[in-house]
């Protein structure tokens, strides 16, 4: 019973880890949400179970985040994905006071104490909306899956200056430089670039402190971290082995252990 | 019928009231008032006690919220101009606003100003009018120029209505306004006071009734309220206590307040901020115009489309929050809005400067999804009540 | 940026860029007064003289001047960031701040310019001592609170009453337009004495007289240069000479140099006229613009009409921002207030809201005396002063009056929001109708 | 002698060849992509081979659409607002009113008998790309593009979009899934809001029967029916209708191939 699972239901992808007590994570799944969050959370449940071979008997709290958390009737417990991906950051760097996650729909910005509270945050303007799925719209457009941003974005000579912050304004950048004869590879490299600079005006409106830590999908493009580090000029914690992209799951995971010990503290008491 | 029940059903009327995009409360006066005319005004202020002395009925003209989509004023005005003058003109564009006589538009900014062209090329058969409030309310002169202007709004709907308006009607119609002052800032205090007996929300619809259903009614109806109210059972909640800002034109969605309150108690705002315009009651003495005119402009509360030095905005919203003992602001704007979101921007600096934690938002009336705007009210309130370690 | 996307041509194409504003007085002169403003603004800076921050739609230049203050006029170094292509930095300085993407481009780059220390690409600009707005663009004055925000500076705002919409009574003795212009004369003794306080200069009535004087020339002149453009092919065009005269006539509006900048505008043009130079090569499609121009692509936004051999003959900017002078309207000298306040009622009668947001009878009067082929309609993305009811006003003149309008959107600093490939879609088309309207017309004949 | 039209869209290719009898000869379609003159090529040698005839035999090629000037071989640019203008009265003799439902942009056309276009309207820039719009829904319900039609004809209680914007839409589209509301009945709003805004657009040309809708949108079932609702008058839709800017093109092609003819005739204008 002292294992916790955290799930996080965003609005593009399902995650979900196990952790114990130390925080090591026993196990993690991912994959694409989809529109019906309560079969996400059933089957993030499910699988994340058996990746871990851990009988659900041995899960001692769920606590769940993100866009459908409130979709998984078997939480215990549902925190918004601020606080937790705040808890995540700030577990594995714990020097981190400032956050950056890049997500599918939207950009988030928040300032931590020491304790991993949440002081201060911020997400994008409703019209900088789409952040991540921007780039994935541009990809398609390219003739390009999102899974190729890395690559296709690394090859760039000199990127294209996509510098709209609306989603559908930007496109027609894109269309701009496609009828100009531009190259996929600079497009593709603008449009991150673009990203990047959105996302640091979200960051610059928290009065950010340092150490920096960046989370999100978005932190498997070297370009997109690139890009952040010398427009914002500082450095990031970026988490290890694509764990960014579970920092909410983990976050969640994290807060449920505290919530289990101050359980069992209040039954022995 | 139980405190309760009355109450509960009080408020249901209220919000249908407020939400049915076809006036019912106006469309029940024109039957009982055959010839009775009805007048219009857009955002913020319009003092329709010059109407409602000549016998109109003067009603509240603010958009349509999410339940109506705008599909011919598109036509007429481009989509980045905010949505409340966009769905005001829908409204009259799909016959929703048939019962109108005349319509008056304080032009409050560009989009409202220009609109009023909109209004008269498409609308020839209604009478459309530009009211020019002072802007240098400072200025010795003008006082007496909104007078003048009173004037010739008062002298249009004479010739409308072929009512005079004399001094007896006026102060009559102050002396009717006044008391709905008066009730309006009692519920006002009972939010303050009491937010687990009288919501944001309830307090908001009950207002905001009175914009669109005559005074008589609405004084009666507030009255009653009032009296209802002090029976409730609730179990004051452990909430942190916000001050909403930005209603002052654009009104967010009913199920938008509820998102906030849901997390925290809203109690004080300055939604429809042109009904509880005057702070305190009209004087009505010997030129009741010029009095109209004079309380516009002294003792009246403020808003980013009112010019006046003497009301430093930032200032005022920050002892908004101190006087409502608010733990927190929440600070927002809608869409498209260009002196909302100037007056954002000082907002947020003075609020940084007195320590006072805030929440941004912004807004639309059309808007239909609040997931997002959920989890920041959630996380804001969780940040300043909890403490998971 | 965008505006560096496709520079694709069709196929009438081979003009010599701007063939107008090349050389001549117009050029030469206008760059010259341009430097010369820029210096008066930089030296003030240095030398701490006094600035007073004023706004096209009533200036109130010529009463200022009295009092010797420098002049500074946002709107036109906000444009200036965006025509030097550096508007983007200014407004994403001002968004870091707080600013919304949403609202006034204008106010973003000249926040961003106080942001930066006020340097410019033209040099620096003065803090403001007085700022002077006026309610005929409510951002004005919006905008002017963020001066008394930033500098604690005294800010006057000048209430002008405009059109009242419904049977509006227009007549100068009418009773609204006495009690208006009442109110504005006493506001501008209020002005007078702030402006006292302020500069510690006392007024002197005669210097305001000269001033006027001036006015009544320049608008005098700036009226008859504008008539030119009724000849066939036009002598200038709205936006390529047309930001020349409307930033001279209002920088020097109520000096000396302003009439006798239009006055060698004007024999330039006259000459153009005997020599029947136009502003393109072959002149097919005369133009009017509805709105303004977009300064983040200001070359860009002629070439898309030029290159068809389309050319600006007039524009609603030309009025509404040309320093506003009612037509016929003379100052008298002899009763220099009541004469200056009935100016700023009757600009902002005809001059402003006529133009700007009931623009239909003015733009159809003037696409007869103008001989328009059709009327480009520019709806800025963060202007709702010059935008609000544009779609509107292009269908009532294509249903009322059978004038072919095309809408299009940008913006006015913003280089964001400029899309060359779907501009350039939309304005081809128009062209391609226009030609087909006139082949059709041909025919008919 | 041969006609050839190209119209390179935002997402597709066409390519159309016209005999001197403007008798279709050949088509061709390709996705557009990134690289768009190898596309226009594509296309126009797809149609060459369906119809059987030399490159040579083409006296002229117009190119149209957004990559119109990519269409590097081709002999001059028409806009598709003409294209479509001129292909829908080829279609439809009778068409007065054109509507054009693209990935980029709406087109309002008002047409002559002649297929000359009397006036426009695009969609404004807050509520661009409508047509991608069905794309994204596609994409976030999991339901291939040509199946969205039938679906929202199934609706009971569609639901009210009320936004313009493509990006908020996207999100409002989450919104009503996430609680609960059925597929059929999101998907029957997102024609709705597209129809509606699509005939404000209509509305400002003014709308004259018949009404030809062309483009690819034109083959869901739902817009037809819906445009047909809004209007109160059939709508007339071709096999053809995603080939109608290429078509356009053609004819246009087929004039100038007359002319010269006639100029080489000594026969004037």
């Amino acid at each position: 019973m002292s294992l916790t699972l955290g799930l996080d239901l965003g609005s593009t992808h399902t995650k979900a880890v196990i952790a114990d007590s130390a925080g090591r994570i026993l196990g993690r799944v991912t994959f694409h949400s989809g529109y019906n969050f309560a079969k996400a959370a059933a089957r993030a449940l499910h699988d994340v179970l058996e990746t871990a071979r851990i009988p659900q008997a041995e899960i001692g709290y769920i606590a769940a985040t993100g866009y459908g958390r409130y979709m998984a009737p078997f939480r215990d417990l549902s925190i918004t994905e601020l606080t937790c991906h705040a808890r995540a950051l700030s577990w594995l760097f714990p020097g981190v006071r400032t956050l950056l996650d890049i997500g599918g729909q939207t950009v988030k910005a928040i300032r931590l104490d020491a304790r991993g509270r949440v002081k201060a945050f911020r997400l994008n303007d409703k019209c900088a909306a789409g952040s991540g799925a921007f780039l994935e719209k541009t990809m398609r457009y390219l003739g390009y899956a999102a899974a190729d941003i890395p690559t296709l974005s690394a090859a760039a000579t000199d990127p294209a200056t996509i510098s709209s912050v609306c989603a559908v304004f930007a496109e027609s950048e894109v269309i701009n430089h496609l009828t100009a004869g531009r190259s996929a590879e600079d497009v593709c490299a603008g449009a991150v670039v673009a990203l990047a600079e959105r996302a640091g005006q979200v960051f610059k409106r928290v009065k950010p402190e340092p150490e920096y830590g960046l989370s999100g999908g978005l932190t498997r493009v070297p370009l997109m971290r690139w890009a952040l580090e010398t427009s914002l000029k500082c450095e990031f914690h970026v988490a290890p082995d694509d764990l960014g992209v579970y920092a909410g799951a983990l976050g969640a995971a994290l807060l449920a252990h505290e919530r289990l010990c101050k359980l069992a503290r209040q039954q022995t008491a | 019928m139980a405190p309760a029940q009355e109450l509960a059903a009080l408020l249901d009327e209220c919000r249908v009231l407020v939400e049915d995009p076809e006036f019912p409360a106006v469309r029940r006066w024109q039957e009982a008032h055959p010839g009775g005319k009805v007048l219009g005004h857009f955002q913020v202020y319009f003092p329709e006690e010059i109407a409602h002395a000549a016998g109109m009925l003067p009603v509240k003209i603010l958009g349509a919220g999410s339940g109506v989509q705008i599909r011919k004023a598109d036509a007429r005005i481009a989509a980045f101009v905010c949505s409340i003058i966009r769905s005001s003109l829908e409204l009259a564009l799909t016959g929703r606003l048939d019962f109108l006589s005349m319509f008056v538009i304080p032009p409050i900014c560009d989009a409202a100003r220009n609109a009023c062209g909109v209004w008269v090329r498409n609308l020839p058969s209604l009478t459309t009018q530009v009211l020019y409030l002072p802007q240098n309310a400072t200025s010795p002169a003008a006082a007496a120029y909104a007078r003048d202007e009173y004037h010739r709004i008062a002298t249009i709907i004479e010739g409308l209505t072929g009512e005079a308006i004399t001094d007896d009607r006026l102060r009559a119609s102050i002396a009717l306004y006044n008391e709905n002052r008066r009730l309006l800032r009692e519920v006002y205090r009972v939010k303050r006071d009491t937010p687990w007996l009288l919501s944001g929300v309830e307090a908001y619809t009950l207002t905001r009734a009175g914009g669109v259903m005559p005074r008589e009614d609405h004084n009666a109806l507030l009255h009653r309220a009032l009296e209802l109210v002090p029976h409730r059972q609730a179990k004051r909640q452990d909430k942190i206590r916000v001050v909403f800002e930005g209603g002052y034109c654009e009104q967010p969605p009913v199920d938008m307040l509820t998102v906030i309150q849901d997390a925290c108690y809203i109690v004080d705002d300055d939604l429809l901020i042109g009904l509880r315009w005057h702070l305190d009651d009209v004087p009505a003495g010997e030129d009741p115009l010029a009095d109209l005119a004079r309380a516009y402009l002294e003792g009246s509360s403020y808003s980013p489309v009112q010019h006046d030095p003497r009301k430093p905005k930032s200032q005022m919203l920050v002892r908004r929050i101190r006087e409502a003992r608010a733990d927190a602001a929440i600070v927002a704007a809608p869409k498209m809005c260009e002196p909302g979101l100037e007056e954002q921007v000082n907002h947020i600096r003075a609020l940084e400067e007195a320590g006072i934690p805030h929440l941004v938002m912004e807004f639309e009336e059309k808007m239909t999804v609040f997931e997002q705007m959920r989890m920041e009210v959630e996380t804001f309130a969780e940040s300043l009540l909890f403490d998971f370690a | 940026m965008a505006v560096r996307g496709s520079t694709e041509r069709g196929p009438a194409t081979d003009h010599p860029a701007g063939a107008s504003g090349q050389g001549g007085a117009i050029r030469r002169e206008g760059r010259r007064l341009m430097d010369l403003w820029w210096q008066e603004m930089t030296a003030a800076d240095e030398t701490g003289r006094p600035a007073a921050y004023v706004f096209v739609m009533g200036s109130l230049c010529e009463l200022l001047r009295v009092f010797d203050v420098v002049l500074n006029a946002p709107e036109i170094t906000s444009l200036q960031t965006a025509i030097r292509g550096h508007s983007l930095t200014y407004i994403q300085a001002a968004e870091d701040y707080g600013y919304s993407p949403d609202i006034c481009g204008y106010v973003k780059a000249d926040v961003g310019l106080q942001l930066k220390g006020r340097t410019h690409p033209h040099g620096k600009v003065p803090p403001p001592g007085l700022a002077v707005a006026t309610n005929m663009c409510n951002t004005y004055i919006k905008w002017a609170e963020i001066w008394e925000q930033l500098y604690h500076c005294p800010v006057f705002v000048l209430d002008l009453p405009a059109w009242r919409g419904t049977g509006a009574d227009l007549r100068r003795d009418g009773e609204a337009f006495q009690n208006d212009r009442r109110y504005v004369e006493r506001q501008l003794g209020d002005l007078i004495a702030l402006c006292e306080r302020v500069t510690g200069k006392a007024f002197d009535i005669d210097r305001l007289r000269e001033a006027m004087a001036e006015v009544n020339r320049l608008a005098a002149c700036y009226q008859e240069v504008v008539a030119l453009n009724r000849t066939r092919p036009a002598p200038f065009s709205a936006i390529r000479e047309g930001i020349v005269f409307q930033g001279i006539s209002n920088l020097y509006r109520g000096s000396p140099e302003g009439p006798r900048f239009f006055e060698a505008a004007r024999e330039e043009l006259e000459e153009r006229v005997r020599r029947g130079q136009g502003t393109v090569p072959a002149e097919k499609f005369r133009l009017m613009l509805g709105g303004t121009t977009c300064y983040a692509a200001f070359k860009r936004f002629a070439e898309l009409f030029e290159e068809w051999g389309g050319t600006f003959v007039h524009s609603t900017y030309m009025v509404f921002a040309g320093g506003g002078f009612p037509p016929g309207f003379g100052y008298d000298l002899a009763h220099p207030i009541e004469s200056l306040a009935e100016e700023l009622l009757l600009s902002a009668w005809r001059g402003f809201s006529t133009p700007m947001f009931y623009a239909q009878d003015w733009l159809a009067e003037t696409a007869q005396e103008w001989s328009v082929d059709g009327i480009c309609f520019h709806g800025v993305k963060s202007c709702r002063t010059t935008s609000t009811g544009l779609p509107d006003v292009r269908e009532w003149l294509r249903t009322h009056n059978d004038i072919p309008g095309l809408f299009i959107q940008s913006d006015l600093v913003d280089p964001r929001l400029w899309s060359d490939a779907q501009l350039k879609n939309r304005v081809d088309a128009f062209i391609e109708s226009l030609a087909g309207r006139k082949a059709a017309a041909g025919a008919g004949r | 002698m041969f006609g050839g039209g190209v119209d390179v869209g935002s997402t597709q290719t066409k390519a159309v060849i016209l005999d001197g009898e403007r008798r279709v000869r050949g088509r061709g379609l390709v996705d557009t992509g990134a690289r768009l003159t190898d596309a226009a090529i594509a296309a126009f040698h797809q149609a060459l081979q369906a119809a059987n005839v030399l490159e040579a035999d083409v006296g002229c090629v117009i190119g149209t659409g957004y990559g119109r000037f990519r269409v590097e071989f081709g002999h001059a640019q028409v806009t598709e607002i003409s294209c479509h203008a001129r292909g829908a009265v080829y279609l439809f003799p009778q068409t007065r009113s054109v509507l054009d439902i693209g990935g980029q942009d709406t087109k309002a056309i008002s047409v002559a008998g002649t297929g000359q276009v009397l006036d426009f309207c695009m969609n404004d820039k807050c509520s661009a790309g409508t047509g991608r719009f069905l794309g994204a829904a596609s994409q976030a319900l999991e339901i291939p593009l040509g199946d969205l039609g039938p679906l929202a004809l199934t609706a009971k209680h569609p639901v009210t979009m009320t936004t313009t914007c493509t990006v908020f839409a996207e999100s409002e589209i989450l919104g009503w899934l996430a609680r609960g509301r059925k597929t059929e009945d999101v998907l029957m709003g997102v024609h709705v809001a597209i129809a509606s805004r699509s005939l404000s657009l209509l509305r400002r040309v003014g709308v004259e029967p018949e009404i030809t809708f062309t483009g690819g949108v034109a083959r869901n079932t739902a817009m037809v029916k819906l445009i047909e609702e809004l209007t109160g008058a059939p709508v007339n839709v071709s096999e053809e209708s995603h080939y109608c800017g290429a078509v356009g093109a053609a004819l246009h092609a087929l004039d100038r191939v007359a002319a010269q003819a006639g100029v080489a005739a000594g026969g004037g204008l």
